[in-house]
């Protein structure tokens, strides 16, 4: 039997790689592929809970949830990445600061 | 006769409704609306003066109301005056229907001019009758819309600074406060009469303990500071007072006469409904600090004063110096002190409306304030030899406002000395100094402004006319007959004071 | 079993009308051209359809709670008053948009339809009883407005703002989710009503995870509310995107994530013990610097988008305050301010709106002089922003009241003085505003001739609650007070 | 003869009723109803005498005083006790003093009438300050306690205040009245606060419930900052004096106050004003020997007398002379206090009033001939202004104390009492300082005086235009009359009952006394100590008890140190009268030498001390020392570094601070994002962690990943400090 | 043993290709290696019993979000922002610059702070790790849909709507005045 603390490290570690991402990645496509790998780390934790301490399939549930709602994030995300880059010409994060104190 | 309090109450709102249904063309009757309203409010404080039981020292059973207005938080619309309030809505009364009249040559917006001064004394009379902490908080706040926009829109140059200036202070004074009103009221049990202010008066916090950032404090010295706040922003004392110069400094005439005359009393008068009356053990035990905070009042108020070059901004000056007079005669918390702090209110009310009007009434004519002008010229000269009945009247206010004995404000600064001096001797003999520099710098400012020769700029002035004559006398006389026999106040007072000071007296 | 599911679907007619209207609204839009005609059948419909909703949530107001669909939701009355203000905030929303230039003559119809799918969210969420309930919610929220927020295709502000916001729901939805996950590994289920009987049993290891979770949770909701430290986005946010968006964003997400919040806090810390102390503790702390830092940074503000956004942040410190009390009064008071705020901020934002519309920005120096050009919007507008400062006799100020004292009630002092110190400052920027409109000269003598007889109606009657709860508060806060949390046993 | 409250009153209220119609109908009434002051003061003035006689002749004992009250103020209410009782006490001191102002003042009044007539605006103006002037000195002086003193004593200050600034389109009158108010009020504060601390003891401030304290010994164990409340009282009583009776270090604002008219001049800056506060002095004198501050009193006067007196030396001004003459005669006032010679000094008071009030009409009269009132323009006068000349000359003896004048009669009799107090009462001879001081100014006063009256009468015109323009005086009524009834009552005779005062004919029955010892003695607190506060009340308490006999010395009417010892104090008067008969003639004759026959130069005595001389013109440079160092450097500099402080930084920075730290903090991060983090952190990105300004700029850069830290770090700050346990 | 082969396979693909997908240059190949994070988690899942959740994973990320990303690279020029002579010690570029890689370590030393907390406790958490049978979770999983979790299976269809519409009201080229 496979210890449940991998599966925990494993999505532990993907959370952290998920959020370096996005904080360090200069593209705005870049973040938002940060975004995934934290909605899947989560997702992760669901399934491996539901097998490993709640015995149901509440957690599953959960991670088709999180898969669908994630698509459809990416989908509105990238769309408004798409549109910011037809009008500013460039998808670079820290460009995207006119709108600041 | 028990909706007397209602009608003082109400009738400058329904002037002010009227007047909301006049064009706004027709200057005069506004105006006239406006003198009508504020002079059938005046009379209507006479009638209550005359109905006055002086031997009753609470409240007057005979006018009080009290109607349930929230009944699930037990907030009731409750109104009653004492011999405590009944000076000051005299007062109010007074200096509003003076403020209306001088405020004739205002021509900048009469419609709202108005309006907004009657709504003034509506909540002014709101917060002197208001029997119940909910009302007198939302009367004390409501107090101050007004305020703003009569500083904020006829105001002087700096007029929007000043008027923020006003508001903030204040507010943050009050917002405090209201900390402390909820807190007595949950310290109540809310109970019928948790909102009650007199059933809150007498004490009944001193054993009730309070845990703040993990420290226990008495609850009763806790709040007592967050009341003292408010109100002794309001007073102002030092060091609360810097709202107080700008603000007067930039008010019209009739807003600064409002302001020294009727405000700033309000928040003594808080000190003597509320703080004192509710939490009597703090009360006596920070007496000290209070007596201190009014003493540096009086000589740092006096000090600035000395070095204005603005009349207006050291007349603003000397009022923070004589409120802490007021603050000193009530630390006193003798009888002498109380009563002489009550009367002082009272007198400074008259004797400083009287400069401010004075002021008022040579601003109109020379536009602009400066006892010495900013290049070092002089800003008057000679007004003496050529304003004969505006020196006369400028002499009374002036005399009277540093305590010239035979005017007002001898008899009542003279109490508040008798009555401070056992209590704390060293804080007396400093502050003495008060009426000292109090007569150095109004006199210095008199010899700057009245003496030498008239330039030729100030004999354009004409001399007072009758109508601003008119309305100063009221004050004259108030200020000579109760500089010369002030049992008239002090009689109805002083079973009020009596039964504060028994009060505060078990706690000493 | 499935029919024993659709029995109470009689509770649920608002949210299934609500979701009527948006397809039909989508019907609509898609089978008309774009025509002036189309959009105001559109409006119309959306009209119908949001009055139909609130008759029927009004209706429901006289239900018993139930919770619904194998309790994935509760339909109590706190959760439809909520709903009632939501709907009504909507409402507001609908005219505005409907005549602002904010937004593209094209896309009024599809904000229509975004805003409908909002509301749905909103309403899911105030009522949501499981966690899967509660993200769907929050995700239906967000992920509507990211598109709502970059409605002005052609700006890269609004599109920025539409960006910023994506990106910052992701992660704290990540996170949020996180949190979720650990929750129901320790606990073992998702619906509410299991968890509670088994955190009252947690111990040691368990407990601590909880509460990390729970913080981690929090992230999402404190995100939907816009409080510190999640708040960032907001100004951001409001000041791109279209005003009557704003308006929006200021009223509806807000309201449904204070809902749950007050649901999630009721449910799960009502009973002492660590877990509130670290819950409370951490609203306490959360509160206070979200009233502080909103506030703080209002002033020096240039924009009035921005400036109102620091404010709502300051008022959601505000209700905030009535979470941390968790009595008897906190629905009562959240409810209460949150009418209160409702009306204030329609006020103010159809003001604002009606001026950046006609001076294309909204910049402080706009509204210089507004007695001057148009005296009833400068003396709507003031009235507004005292009430928003919490200045009797406006229902801010009875909000404010209730909130200090349901602190107060619970003992928490400081919070209170720091409650107090923060409606000064917040009194401070409100009163720069009001002077620049009556106080300063205008720049400028012409009149606001484009506000016409309906829209001075309408923030008429918009300012008078603002008004009128301020004094006859009585009523308001009874029915408040009947709106309690139900605890599905 | 029974004393009621409306047979007394009016002596204060006629003057006052003149005052309020002048006020209000002034000028409506024909002359500007100078007539009506006048008549009204002459109305008070038949009613003193008319108390004055009763008290002379009805009983003529020491013992016999009216004391009136009535309720002013009451604050009572239950338990709690306050009464302000305001009274009428006149004792045989109140009645001289009563006489005295009276008569002075009508004399004053006549001869306003000429010397302000034409004056334009401002006549009808003069009688009213002057009327009220009047009122209030004759309310001081009838008042039974210190407050109701106090209150009158303002009140005349504020008269003097208004006739000094009497010609308000000359800047310098304002200086002068402004100088002459403040300093007398510093004073007043003192008093104010001396009253205070007697209250604290007493309860009220009645005089004889304070002499009652006293005598009960309440004062003793009482201690105020330190020191004895006695002493503080006593001294704070005594800087009342110092101020109003002008005295050193107070003395400043008397020279100045000669801007007023003459009249006013000599009514207020010489007659009575000035004396009030040797009055209160007089009233106040157990309280001064329970205080021990009689040796500082007799200092104070002593350094005053002969100070006063050298700065007068050098003046050219006609009524600067006056005026320093009136400070160092005021000076001998104090020293009789001081050192004990109650009676002397009162008498002094009443003597001097006399002929300085002639001395100032008589200067008046001059001036108003010539229009200059500098010396080395006058000469040869006399001859003009014959009348004039005379009343002055008469006068001018008697301040000399040329014997047979008043002036000796009193003056001898301070310095006889000084004499023995400062060599033959056993106490420290360095005491013989006082009498010394006392002696020495006597002389200065004679050569002054006589320097005055041959400068200005003798010689020949120095200025001829002058002289040619001045009339040549015929008599008039309004302006001679005053004069020469003045002057006759500086003869000795009048007051002493001898022509010498040292007792060589008797004029009144009861054998033997002079009527001035008789009449006026020391208080005596014994007297009053089993007196009640119900003892009193509203009735007339003449016939209710019969007091125990004075305990002084009736002979010499002596109060100080030791005054059993009868004969020491005879042999210190007579060897103090023949000093004073020398000393004064010496005087004379130095003067005469100087300015009659010119054998000596003043250049003489000028030209060694020359620093000295610079000195004494410049008043020992107290103006400078007041005005250029303590109030124009000190006070105001400090005044406006306050307002400075209080508007500029205080209100600027603590006040309006935390919104100009916001700002400031935005421009500080504004130029932190622009310049330090776009040219030094790489890539311009401005992500670099600064906390220096975390909640404002950088944390709302607009940069999404800034935000998405400080999330974290906020959240991990949660987590973190999350009580677990 | 199939199931230790393919967690470890699995586990190593994540790590590898996460590690990849942080620090590669190139935003195109960061794409593909999330695939490959993507393939590996579903790879958990089936080790976990998840046969559902695993195929869907695959369908929607794989074939869903992955290609949506590739296009959005495309459309917006696929370019990393890396400034030359800014690097890192100047050693190996790997995707940013020093600040950029101060900042992502900062955060997430800081989550793990969070983690390290977290991950404490959660080792002590009371699991019951005996193995149970394998068996097919989609029958039980479409039960659930229709009955516990109904409501929010019908309520996402109004959020992919709203997605829907949302995505074509910001994507559609078209432009209006």
């Amino acid at each position: 039997m496979i210890p449940y603390i991998a599966y925990l490290g494993i999505s532990a570690f993907l959370f952290i790689i998920g959020l370096a991402i996005m904080m360090s990645r200069k593209n705005i496509v870049a973040i938002l592929l940060g975004i995934e790998f934290i909605l899947n780390a989560a997702a992760l934790n669901f399934v491996t809970y539901s097998k490993y301490s709640a015995h149901n399939l509440d957690g599953h549930i959960f991670a088709l949830f999180i898969i669908v709602i994630a698509a459809a994030e990416a989908a509105v995300g990238l769309a408004i990445v798409i549109r910011y880059f037809q009008l500013k010409e460039t998808v670079h994060i820290d460009e995207a600061s006119e709108l600041r104190n | 006769m028990s909706g007397l309090l209602n009608w003082i109450l109400w009738l400058p709102v329904i002037g002010m409704i009227a007047i909301l249904f006049v064009p706004k063309d027709k200057k005069d009757l506004i105006r006239t609306f406006g003198v009508v309203t504020t002079s059938i409010t005046f009379l209507l404080t006479l009638v209550l003066y005359a109905k006055f039981n002086t031997s009753i020292g609470g409240m007057q059973p005979e006018f009080l109301i009290k109607v349930p207005w929230i009944e699930q938080f037990n907030i009731f619309y409750s109104l009653g005056v004492d011999g405590i309030s009944l000076p000051m809505v005299v007062l109010t009364g007074l200096l509003f229907l003076i403020c209306t009249v001088s405020s004739w040559s205002v021509d900048k917006q009469v419609k709202s001019y108005y309006v907004l001064l009657l709504m003034l004394q509506s909540s002014v009379f709101g917060v002197f009758f208001a029997l119940d902490f909910f009302l007198f908080y939302v009367y004390w706040e409501v107090m101050l819309l007004p305020m703003f926009f009569l500083i904020g829109i006829w105001g002087g140059e700096n007029r929007e600074y000043a008027a923020i200036k006003f508001f903030l202070y204040t507010f943050f004074g009050s917002i405090i406060m209201l900390v402390g009103i909820i807190a007595l009221y949950y310290a109540t049990g809310k109970g019928v009469d948790s909102f009650n202010i007199l059933a809150l008066q007498g004490g009944h916090f001193t054993k009730e303990v309070v845990t703040l950032f993990g420290t226990e404090f008495s609850f009763e010295k806790l709040f007592f500071w967050a009341m003292f706040l408010g109100f002794a922003i309001k007073v102002p004392v030092f060091p609360f007072h810097t709202w107080l110069p700008h603000a007067h400094v930039q008010a019209p005439t009739a807003v600064s006469v409002i302001l020294a005359g009727v405000l700033l009393k309000m928040g003594t008068y808080g000190f003597l409904r509320i703080a004192f009356p509710i939490f009597p053990m703090a009360s006596v035990e920070y007496s000290t600090v209070i007596a201190v905070l009014g003493c540096i009042s009086v000589l740092y108020g006096a000090f600035c004063a000395m070095a204005q070059s603005d009349v207006k901004k050291l007349v603003a000056y000397s009022s923070v110096s004589h409120m802490g007079f007021v603050m000193m005669g009530m630390a006193a918390m003798t009888v002498q002190g109380m009563n002489g702090a009550v009367l002082q209110m009272f007198n400074h009310g008259t004797s400083t409306a009287m400069m401010f009007l004075m002021i008022g009434v040579i601003y109109e004519r020379s536009h602009h304030r400066w006892i010495v002008k900013p290049d070092g010229s002089k800003g008057y000269g000679g007004l003496y030899s050529h304003m004969p009945k505006y020196s006369i009247i400028f002499i009374i206010g002036m005399f009277a406002s540093l305590g010239l004995p035979g005017l007002s404000g001898f008899i009542s600064e003279a109490l508040i000395f008798l009555g401070i001096f056992n209590r704390f001797t060293t804080i007396t003999v400093f502050a003495v100094l008060g009426l000292l520099l109090g007569a150095a710098y109004l006199l210095w400012m008199f010899k700057r402004m009245f003496f030498g020769e008239a330039s030729a700029e100030v004999k354009s002035y004409p001399d007072m006319s009758i109508r601003e004559v008119g309305y100063m006398i009221p004050l004259c006389v108030a200020v000579i007959v109760f500089g010369i026999y002030p049992s008239p106040i002090l009689n109805v007072m002083k079973a009020s004071v009596a039964q504060l000071l028994d009060l505060l007296g078990k706690f000493s | 079993m499935i029919l024993n599911l659709l029995t109470n679907l009689s509770y649920y007619i608002p949210e299934i009308v609500s979701i009527v209207t948006m397809c039909a609204l989508l019907f609509l839009e898609a089978s008309y051209k774009a025509s002036e005609k189309s959009r105001t059948m559109v409006f119309v419909a959306s009209l119908i359809g949001l009055v139909v909703v609130l008759f029927s949530l009004i209706s429901n107001m006289s239900l018993e709670p139930v919770s619904l669909f194998a309790s994935a939701v509760v339909v109590d009355k706190f959760s439809t008053l909520t709903k009632i203000l939501m709907t009504l905030g909507t409402l507001g929303v609908v005219y505005l948009s409907y005549k602002s230039k904010d937004i593209y003559t094209g896309l009024k119809s599809e904000f229509l339809i975004m805003a409908m799918g909002v509301l749905v969210g909103g309403m899911l969420l105030s009522s949501a009883n499981n966690l899967l309930t509660v993200y769907l919610g929050i995700e239906t929220l967000s992920i509507l407005s990211y598109v709502m927020s970059s409605f002005k295709r052609h700006e890269s502000s609004s599109t920025e703002a539409g960006m910023k916001y994506a990106l910052y729901g992701g992660i704290s939805a990540g996170i949020m989710l996180f949190g979720m996950s650990h929750i129901y590994g320790v606990l073992g289920t998702i619906q509410f009503s299991e968890m509670v009987p088994l955190l009252k049993e947690l111990t040691g290891a368990n407990l601590a995870v909880m509460l990390i979770s729970f913080v981690l949770f929090f992230v999402g909701v404190g995100y939907k509310i816009a409080c510190f430290p999640f708040h960032m986005w907001s100004p951001d946010v409001y000041q791109g995107s279209p005003l009557p968006v704003t308006t929006f964003f200021a009223l509806v997400p807000k309201f449904a994530g204070l809902a749950v919040l007050v649901r999630i806090s009721f449910v799960f810390f009502s009973n002492e013990g660590a877990l509130q102390i670290g819950w409370i503790g951490l609203i306490q702390v959360v509160a206070a610097l979200t009233m502080t830092v909103g506030n703080v940074t209002a002033i020096g503000q240039d924009s009035l988008k921005r400036l109102l956004a620091f404010s709502s942040i300051g008022h959601v410190g505000m209700m905030l305050l009535g979470v941390v009390a968790v009595s008897e009064s906190t629905t009562r008071i959240i409810l209460f301010y949150s009418i209160a705020y409702l009306f204030m901020t329609l006020v103010v934002f159809y003001v604002v709106s009606t001026i950046s519309d006609k001076y294309g920005t909204d910049s402080h120096s706009v509204i210089k002089g507004l007695i001057y050009r148009h005296p009833l919007m400068a003396i709507v507008m003031s009235i507004a922003l005292f009430s928003l400062a919490g200045l009797p006799p406006f229902s801010g100020f009875v909000a404010k009241f209730n909130m200090l004292s349901a602190v107060i009630e619970s003992k928490y002092y400081a919070l209170a003085f720091v409650a107090a110190i923060n409606s000064v400052i917040s009194l401070y920027y409100y009163m720069r505003i009001i002077k620049m409109m009556i106080v300063e000269q205008p720049e400028t003598n012409e009149k606001i001739e484009t506000f016409n007889f309906i829209n001075q109606a309408l923030i008429t009657v918009y300012a008078i609650p603002v008004l009128f709860l301020g004094i006859f508060w009585e009523k308001i806060m009874l029915i408040s007070d009947g709106a309690k949390i139900f605890i599905v046993p | 003869m029974e004393y009621t409250i409306t047979s007394i009153a009016p002596i204060f209220l006629f003057p006052f009723t003149a005052f309020v119609l002048n006020a209000f109908f002034g000028r409506k009434l024909p002359r500007e109803g100078d007539w009506l002051s006048v008549g009204a003061i002459f109305m008070s003035f038949v009613w003193a005498c008319r108390i004055f006689s009763d008290f002379i002749f009805g009983k003529f004992s020491t013992d016999y005083y009216v004391h009136k009250v009535f309720n002013w103020i009451d604050l009572s209410f239950g338990e709690q006790i306050f009464k302000i009782d305001l009274g009428i006490y006149i004792d045989n001191m109140t009645a001289i003093m009563l006489l005295m102002v009276t008569g002075a003042a009508t004399l004053i009044h006549l001869f306003s009438t000429w010397y302000m007539k034409g004056d334009e605006g401002g006549y009808g103006r003069f009688f009213i300050y002057l009327s009220l002037f009047t009122s209030a000195m004759l309310g001081l002086v009838l008042a039974d306690n210190l407050l109701l003193l106090f209150i009158f004593w303002e009140i005349m200050g504020f008269c003097s205040y208004s006739l000094i600034g009497y010609y308000n389109k000359k800047e310098r009158a304002g200086y002068a009245s402004i100088k002459a108010f403040m300093t007398t009020r510093v004073g007043d504060v003192f008093l104010l606060l001396g009253i205070l601390a007697i209250w604290s003891v007493v309860g009220n401030v009645n005089y004889v419930d304070i002499y009652s304290a006293i005598s009960q010994g309440l004062f003793e164990g009482k201690v105020v900052l330190g020191i004895s409340l006695a002493t503080f009282a006593a001294f704070c009583v005594f800087m009342g004096t110092i101020g109003k009776s002008a005295q050193f270090p107070l003395q400043v604002w008397l020279p100045d106050a000669m801007m007023g008219p003459t009249p006013c001049s000599a009514l207020i800056h010489a007659a009575t004003m000035v004396a009030a506060g040797v009055y209160l002095s007089l009233r106040m004198y157990p309280l001064m020997q329970l205080g021990d501050i009689t040796h500082f009193i007799a200092y104070i006067g002593a350094i005053t007398a002969f100070g006063a007196a050298t700065i007068a030396l050098v003046q050219t001004d006609l009524k600067a002379v006056l005026a320093f003459s009136t400070i160092s005669q005021l000076g001998y006032m104090v020293i009789g206090i001081g050192v004990g010679s109650y009676n002397a000094a009162f008498m002094h008071l009443i003597t001097h009033a006399v002929f300085k009030a002639c001395l100032f009409l008589s200067a008046g009269s001059v001036i108003h001939a010539v229009h200059t009132q500098e010396m080395p323009q006058m000469g040869g006068l006399r001859k003009k202004l014959p009348i004039t000349f005379m009343c002055m000359m008469l006068c001018t003896l008697a301040i000399a104390g040329i014997p047979f004048f008043s002036g000796f009669v009193s003056k001898d009799r301070i310095l006889g009492d000084a004499l023995y107090w400062g060599l033959f009462s056993g106490q420290s001879k360095v005491h013989f300082l006082v009498p010394f001081l006392g002696f020495a100014g006597a002389f200065l006063t004679a050569f002054y005086m006589f320097r005055m009256m041959f400068l200005t009468f003798f010689g020949t015109p120095r200025d001829q235009h002058v002289y040619d323009h001045c009339h040549k005086e015929t008599f008039s009524f309004n302006r001679n009359l005053p004069l020469i009834i003045l002057a006759t009552f500086t003869l000795g005779i009048f007051f002493s009952g001898s022509l010498t005062g040292q007792g060589i004919a008797k004029v009144f029955p009861k054998g033997g006394q002079e009527w001035f010892k008789i009449l006026v003695e020391a208080p005596q607190v014994k007297k009053f100590e089993s007196y009640t506060k119900e003892g009193f009340g509203f009735s007339d308490t003449r016939a209710e008890k019969s007091w125990e006999k004075a305990h002084y010395h009736h002979q010499s009417g002596y109060a100080g140190i030791n005054p059993e010892n009868e004969e020491g104090i005879h042999h210190a008067h007579v060897e103090g009268a023949i000093a004073s008969i020398i000393i004064a003639f010496s005087g004379v004759f130095l003067a005469f030498l100087l300015y009659i026959r010119r054998t000596i130069s003043p250049d003489k005595f000028v030209n060694p001390l020359r620093c000295w001389y610079e000195a004494l013109r410049r008043k020992y440079y107290f103006d400078e020392l007041y005005i250029d160092i303590f109030i124009k450097k000190v006070l105001l500099k400090f005044n406006e570094f306050l307002a400075f402080v209080d508007m500029g930084i205080y209100d600027r920075f603590a006040i309006d601070g935390w919104e100009k730290v916001n700002r400031v903090l935005f421009k500080a991060s504004k130029w932190f994002d622009d310049v330090v983090v776009d040219s030094i952190a790489v890539d311009g990105t401005g992500t670099s962690i600064n906390i220096f300004n975390l909640i404002l700029r950088i944390v709302q850069s607009g940069k999404i990943q800034l935000y998405f830290f400080i999330l974290l770090f906020v959240l991990a700050g949660y987590v973190w400090t999350l009580d677990i346990a | 043993m199939f199931i230790w082969v393919l967690f470890l396979i699995s586990a190593l693909l994540i790590l590898g290709t996460s590690v990849a997908a942080l620090v590669t240059k190139n935003i195109m190949h960061s794409c593909i290696y999330l695939l490959g994070t993507l393939l590996g988690i579903s790879g958990l899942y089936i080790t976990l019993n998840a046969d559902f959740v695993a195929v869907t994973q695959i369908m929607v990320y794989v074939g869903g979000i992955v290609i949506l990303m590739l296009f959005a690279v495309m459309l917006t020029g696929g370019k990393e922002f890396v400034s030359k002579g800014q690097q890192l010690l100047g050693l190996a570029p790997l995707m940013g610059s020093k600040s950029t890689y101060v900042f992502g370590l900062f955060g997430a030393l800081v989550f793990g702070g969070i983690f390290a907390k977290l991950i404490s406790y959660i080792v002590k958490l009371p699991i019951d790790s005996t193995e149970q049978k394998i068996q097919s979770t989609v029958e039980s999983i479409g039960k659930l849909l229709i009955t516990d979790h109904v409501l929010a299976f019908e309520l996402s269809s109004v959020l992919l709507l709203g997605a829907l519409v949302g995505s074509a009201i910001i994507a559609r080229p078209r432009r209006e005045s």
